[in-house]
């Protein structure tokens, strides 16, 4: 023991003259530092995807139905309940938030004396935090999702507009792992499917690699697995909540990765063949998707199946519409061939009203389901339109499809901006044409899907926007045509329809084509159904409404397909004909009244 | 007050050995009757509220926080409150999160032999609903199935400030004299015990520690 | 050394037992001991773990490996953020992910602010164990102010889950820099005041010298490892014999004694907290300050781990630290195993030692061994 | 034509004559749906010819300067003849271009008369039918060139 170390304890002292640690009013004077992760806030970008839930592994999150929320699509209407017995502030939720509307604020006490009065609802719930700006967001660089989409490999415009080979040529193995991890299986997508396809589960058997239960998952709902994995308009893709902070999973060819593994001998082995007839018979005009579709599940739940097919081959629209570029002929046989395999009887060159009448389907069919589509092209109804040179949209494709060479010759102008329309002006590249695409609004209204119209310009057509056609005139060569086209204005539409376009009469152009390729739209055709059945079916416009599972007022008459629906696009046809068969099935058990 | 309620007789103390039981008190607890007189109860509650002494009993991670709470920075002495080494001496019993069974036991014991009038206040999400463990095996849900708690704080791990805002609390309800936490167990006895029984198979104690 | 204890005959009368713990001021964390006693001689020591069991290792099984994240800190409440950093580590040597140069400065800084924390807080116990109380009232504020910099720099004072696998959560704070340097200044001047206050201070000497001797030979067998061990002379520390994160490019020294008490031991740490700033202060001043701080990473919803197996060990403030994982290549782990230090410190050698003592030198024992019950039993 | 009671008059048994323009037509019809339409059509200038008579019984006209959008399909669309197996797009063409020709009616007679009152009748019944030929043509926007 030294004397310092008796005397160097009083030191202590010194510190007696300092300024003292304490903190005056500490809950007042300390907020949560700006990045404090307090309590939780959501803001109203949130679509309820639930993603918050399945990562929080205290289960502190309930998603809840919530009352007074505006209608949105891809919004399922549920928002996260926070349980604060439970919660440990880990804020995985915000970094995970598909939308990043979760954060947290930098408020942190609640003091109760009831255990139970830890909920609440973020976003909707008034809570006394709910407008501090401060508290933990996630870091822009950090990210615990993959927001960047796998790329699939496709033809150079060069190389795709050369012939008429498949463009994109579909994910390797990898490549469609990689991107299937992407997905949150928040399932917002299923709502969205016009088939309700179980989008999150067979992209989950993409990533666990088993193809097999991926196309029976796939033939749940949609016998056109192969056909909708290339062409389908993914209405799922435009509301996947990966599509909020970067790209949205490429559901479509996730689709397509299954069926492409899948070779076609081993359909029968892993969907089966057996099919219990039950004596009943069902009569299905049209094979396009719709009545194939509506064909393959009934002939599952044992029905014999006739499909009346006016063309001489079956697919619809997919066949003769869609160009073999975007959809090769053996991947829609593929699909067909089956479907057929089941025992699918087909009447092709059979057209209902011209080979055979219609009430005579209608007694020999215990029911009946109609899917005729919509094949008659609108005309232009302008002057000059008879032009020999005047071509529509369908015949070229249709001419395409079978074979034929539509004669476009070299410069063409394709009226209209739908997928049709793109189609044409596509066949019309590939056929050697240079391409003029007039349409009477702007590039962002144009119908047609997004990359149908970046694909058409990469390939060389030239979009020509806000060109309205007045006129068709012969030209000095017999073998050309002169377009007259106006300019147009954008007029905004008071009721809240699409933005409409308006002629500049001082603004016209003329320009000389070796054809014209007319594709404004297209109608349907049922004159076939005699006067005395047209009151008990209900139309608007010319479409029918059909009621509860696409039944008619004529209770043997369902309908489905582009003539009874107002999407018009092959998944929404798939549906109507699931659907259908399923209200044909309650219908022919007496569960579905009349 | 209904007294025949509580004159259910001794406890049985069917967890000790026969030749323990005499060492024992078998009495029942009797819950506490506030004055005749609201004035003085109201006076009685205020000087109540101004000395809480809590049990320095580290029953789980919600102790670390105590620390700061304790000492020079937040310095909880100011607001009449500190710690004691004793539950004899203690009349707040702080909940530091989880309670895993194995300190239940010790939890209840040290509980029971605080002298009235007495607080629990639950620190921390784990006594709440479970929180971080709510699925371990050994760790409680909801520990007011085990005990009464008078107040609740919420956070992982609750910062000082907000301990701090839980003791004005209590001492609102206290002065309030709303804090009846243990007449709630008293009056609930048998639940209670089942409850604690239910959990701790080991049970070699008396029925109430005295 | 390695013989138990004797048995001693309790009805003799001559002895008394004393359960100290789990209620009990001087015991750290939720454990207790068993004394045996003659006057206040304490002749014989069980410990007794499990009040703070919660099962990590079950709970870590059924949960997916982002998930895990947030739970792991928790084992060691006052020091999570090893835990932290040895879960990131294990699961990226599993996946074959690298976390970025910046972020592994990050979680140097992170892991030797830590250990400045905990060491406060420890220093503050030993003071409060040989009645220092001031010295507690000082170090545990300071240890606040390093707590406000986790805070603004994670977003939590205790649990900052801020060390994920791939990297860290986000960048450091706008001129945290500056702050963080500040608060080391206000630590180190404390240091100063705390050695002559408790290091010189002669109650504290003349208790703690040659209490709870660890002789040499016993380090190995009974897994004594950290600051305990380098008391005992041996200059081991895996932060120069295995560097890890970026330990390898900082200057640092290693601290030993051989007196190997708890004197010895009080002072290691002391010195130790010097060269923990020390370190801190070139982190500040080498941190690259731009590049990513998380590497790419796959969706975390479903992160499958190839599997494998691994041990991968840092060396946290009381000594070896480890986490031994199995996978199997699904979403979830197999199995996982928590390797640490208190567990050896806190049951085996705290029995030995303990023999022998004074019933008022147990809890500053036990504070010398510097062990977390929590971490113990997981 | 000289007061305002004719006027209406006038204008009513127009409305009552496209309305039976209509139904008769969807007597003759062949196709299924266009029955149905075209007694819509027939229906929509019943509603007109109830709305004129309210006119009559003191309600407000149109205001004469108030904007209708023109989006001028009715002029450069053909004309089409009325036949049996009409197609909805050549039924929408004969509405448009009916309503053009009313509007282009009240909107002469307007300019043929002095009297202010009787001039701001006519114009308002001008507007009338250019909100009518608004309707059709949208509905030809929608209907028919969906894709265009």
């Amino acid at each position: 023991m030294s004397l310092k170390d008796l005397i160097s304890p009083f030191y202590v002292w010194q510190r007696a003259f300092e300024k003292p640690y304490t903190q005056k009013r500490p809950i007042e004077d300390r907020p949560g530092a700006p990045r404090y992760r307090g309590f939780h806030m959501n803001s109203e970008e949130c679509i309820g995807c639930g993603t918050c839930e399945s990562i929080c592994q205290n289960h502190a999150i309930d998603m809840v139905p919530v009352e007074g929320l505006e209608q949105r699509a891809g919004d399922s209407g549920l928002r996260p309940r926070f349980d604060y017995g439970r919660c440990c502030w880990c804020a995985l939720c915000v970094d995970i938030c598909t939308t990043r509307s979760l954060h947290l604020s930098n408020h942190y006490a609640w003091v109760t004396e009831d255990p139970d009065a830890f909920h609440f609802t973020a976003g909707t719930d008034a809570m006394p935090w709910n407008q501090n700006s401060l508290g933990y967001r996630r870091d822009d660089d950090y990210h615990l999702l993959v927001h960047d989409r796998v790329e699939m490999q496709a033809l150079s415009a060069e190389e795709s507009v050369a012939g008429f080979d498949e463009v994109m040529r579909g994910y390797t193995e990898e490549e469609a792992v990689l991107e299937a991890d992407r997905c949150v299986e928040c399932g917002i997508c299923v709502a969205t499917c016009p088939a309700h396809m179980a989008i999150p589960d067979y992209i989950r058997t993409v990533r666990k690699g088993d193809y097999e239960a991926g196309l029976r998952l796939l033939y749940e709902t949609n016998p056109f697995s192969s056909t909708c994995g290339r062409i389908c308009t993914h209405r799922c893709e435009t509301v996947c909540v990966m599509g909020y902070q970067g790209d949205p999973i490429a559901i479509r060819w996730l689709k397509r990765a299954i069926v492409d593994r899948v070779p076609q001998e081993k359909y029968r082995e892993i969907l089966g063949d057996e099919v219990e007839e039950n004596g009943k018979t069902v009569g299905v005009i049209g094979a396009g998707p719709g009545g194939m579709s509506a064909a393959y599940y009934l002939r599952r739940q044992g029905y014999a199946v006739t499909v009346y097919e006016a063309q001489a081959r079956a697919g619809g629209m997919l066949r003769y519409g869609v160009p073999s570029y975007r959809l090769p002929d053996n991947q829609l046989d593929k699909d067909l061939e089956y479907i057929r395999s089941l025992g699918v009887e087909m009447r092709f060159n059979t057209q209902v009203g011209r080979d055979i009448p219609f009430t005579q389907l209608l007694d020999e069919h215990d029911a009946l389901f109609l899917a005729v589509g919509l094949n008659q092209p609108s005309a232009l109804r302008i002057a000059g339109e008879e032009h020999p040179r005047v071509l529509s949209g369908l015949r070229v494709l249709d001419d395409v499809a079978s074979g034929k060479d539509p004669g476009v010759g070299k410069r063409v102008a394709v009226i209209g901006g739908g997928n049709v329309a793109m189609d044409a002006a596509r066949v019309s590249r590939r056929l050697g044409a240079e391409v003029d695409v007039l349409y009477r609004r702007r590039i962002e209204d144009m119908p047609a899907d997004p990359e149908e119209i970046r694909e058409s310009q990469a390939e060389g057509c030239t979009l020509v926007p806000q060109a309205i056609p007045v006129e068709i005139r012969n030209a000095s060569d017999s073998n050309q045509v002169t377009i007259v086209w106006g300019e147009a204005e954008m007029v905004a539409d008071d009721k809240g329809g699409r933005p409409r376009p308006v002629l500049q009469e001082d603004r016209m152009h003329e320009e000389t084509y070796d054809c014209i390729i007319a594709a404004i739209g297209q109608g349907g055709q049922i004159d076939f159904i005699p006067a005395e059945f047209r009151d008990r079916i209900e139309f608007k416009w010319n479409k029918f409404v059909p009621g509860d599972y696409q039944q008619t007022g004529l209770e043997k008459l369902f309908v489905g397909g582009d003539i009874a629906n107002s999407r018009a696009d092959a998944i929404s046809a798939i549906e109507d004909g699931h659907h259908a068969a399923r209200g044909i099935h309650r219908f022919l058990s007496g569960a579905l009244d009349g | 007050m209904d007294m025949q309620k509580y004159a259910l007789g001794p406890l049985p103390n069917d967890g000790l050995s026969a030749e323990d039981r005499d060492l024992f008190s078998d009495a029942r607890p009797v819950p506490y009757e506030p004055y005749p007189v609201a004035v003085v109860e109201k006076f009685v509650n205020w000087v109540r509220a101004n000395s809480l002494w809590l049990l320095a009993f580290g029953t789980g991670c919600g102790a670390i926080e105590l620390n700061p709470l304790m000492t020079a920075r937040f310095d909880a002495y100011r607001m009449g409150v500190q710690m004691r080494p004793t539950p004899r001496q203690s009349s707040v019993f702080i909940i530091g999160g989880y309670a895993s069974v194995k300190t239940l036991k010790r939890i209840i014991r040290s509980y029971e032999q605080m002298q009235g009038p007495k607080f629990v206040v639950c620190l921390g999400i784990c006594p709440i609903n479970g929180g971080m463990y709510w699925d371990s095996y050994n760790t409680l849900n909801k520990f007011d199935e085990y005990l009464p708690v008078d107040l609740y704080i919420t956070g992982c791990m609750p910062r000082p400030e907000v301990l701090m805002a839980g003791v004005l609390e209590l001492k609102k309800k206290i002065k309030e004299g709303r804090a009846d936490g243990a007449n709630r167990y008293i009056e609930n006895f048998e639940w209670y015990k089942a409850n604690q029984k239910r959990v701790i198979k080991d049970w070699n104690m008396p029925d109430y520690n005295w | 050394m390695f013989e138990p204890n004797p048995p001693i005959d309790l009805s003799s009368g001559k002895y008394l037992k004393l359960w100290q713990g789990p209620q009990h001021p001087g015991i750290t964390g939720n454990m207790s001991l068993e004394l045996i006693t003659r006057g206040d001689e304490v002749v014989d020591c069980k410990t007794h773990v499990g009040y703070l069991h919660r099962g990590f290792e079950k709970l870590m099984e059924r949960r997916t490996f982002i998930q895990n994240f947030p739970v792991v800190c928790r084992i060691a409440v006052p020091e999570p953020t090893f835990n932290e950093y040895l879960y990131a580590a294990v699961v990226e040597e599993l996946t074959g992910i690298e976390s970025p140069p910046r972020a592994e400065w990050i979680r140097t800084l992170n892991l030797e602010l830590m250990r400045l924390a905990s060491y406060l807080m420890w220093l503050g116990g030993i003071g409060a164990a040989f009645g220092q109380s001031t010295v507690y009232q000082w170090t545990v504020t300071h240890r606040d102010y390093i707590l406000d910099l986790f805070e603004e720099m994670t977003g939590a004072r205790i649990y900052h889950m801020y060390i994920v696998p791939g990297g860290v959560r986000g960048r450091l704070p706008e001129g945290f820099e500056d702050r963080c340097r500040d608060v080391l200044n206000r630590v180190e001047k404390l240091l100063h005041d705390v050695e002559k206050v408790l290091f010189n201070n002669v109650v504290f000497k003349t208790r703690t010298k040659g209490l709870g001797h660890i002789p040499k030979e016993m380090v190995d067998p009974y897994g004594i490892t950290g600051p305990n061990q380098r008391a005992a002379g041996f200059s081991r520390d895996l932060r120069k014999d295995a560097p890890y994160l970026v330990y390898d490019q900082l200057e640092f020294d290693l601290i030993t004694a051989t007196e190997s008490d708890t004197y010895a031991r009080s002072w290691v740490r002391y010195l130790e907290m010097h060269e923990g700033i020390r370190m801190l202060r070139q982190c500040l001043d080498r941190m690259p300050q731009d590049g990513p701080f998380q590497a790419k990473m796959p969706n975390v919803l479903h992160w499958e781990v190839p599997a494998g197996e691994t041990y991968i060990k840092a060396e946290c403030t009381r000594g070896e630290y480890g986490y031994y994982m199995v996978t199997d290549g699904s979403e979830y782990l197999r199995r996982v195993h928590v390797r640490g230090p208190s567990y050896t410190h806190a049951i085996a050698l705290m029995e030995k030692l303990a023999v022998g003592t004074n019933i008022a030198d147990i809890a500053g024992l036990m504070v010398s061994l510097h062990t977390y019950p929590p971490e113990i039993e997981r | 034509m000289n007061t305002v009671e004719e006027i209406l008059d006038f204008a009513i048994d127009r409305e009552q004559q496209a309305a039976d323009f209509y139904s008769n037509l969807a007597e003759r019809v062949s196709s299924a749906w266009m029955k149905d339409m075209l007694l819509g059509f027939s229906k929509e200038e019943m509603r007109h010819k109830g709305k004129l008579k309210s006119v009559k019984l003191g309600d407000k006209l149109l205001n004469a300067d108030q904007h209708v959008q023109d989006l001028k399909i009715a002029d450069y669309t053909v004309d089409v003849e009325p036949a049996e197996d009409i197609s909805l797009q050549d039924a929408l063409i004969v509405a448009m271009k009916r309503e053009k020709a009313a509007y282009r009616l009240y909107s002469d007679m307007a300019a043929n008369i002095d009297d202010p009152e009787l001039k701001s009748l006519f114009l308002g019944l001008a507007q009338e039918e250019a909100k009518h030929k608004l309707y059709f043509e949208v509905q030809y926007d929608e209907q028919i060139m969906r894709d265009n």
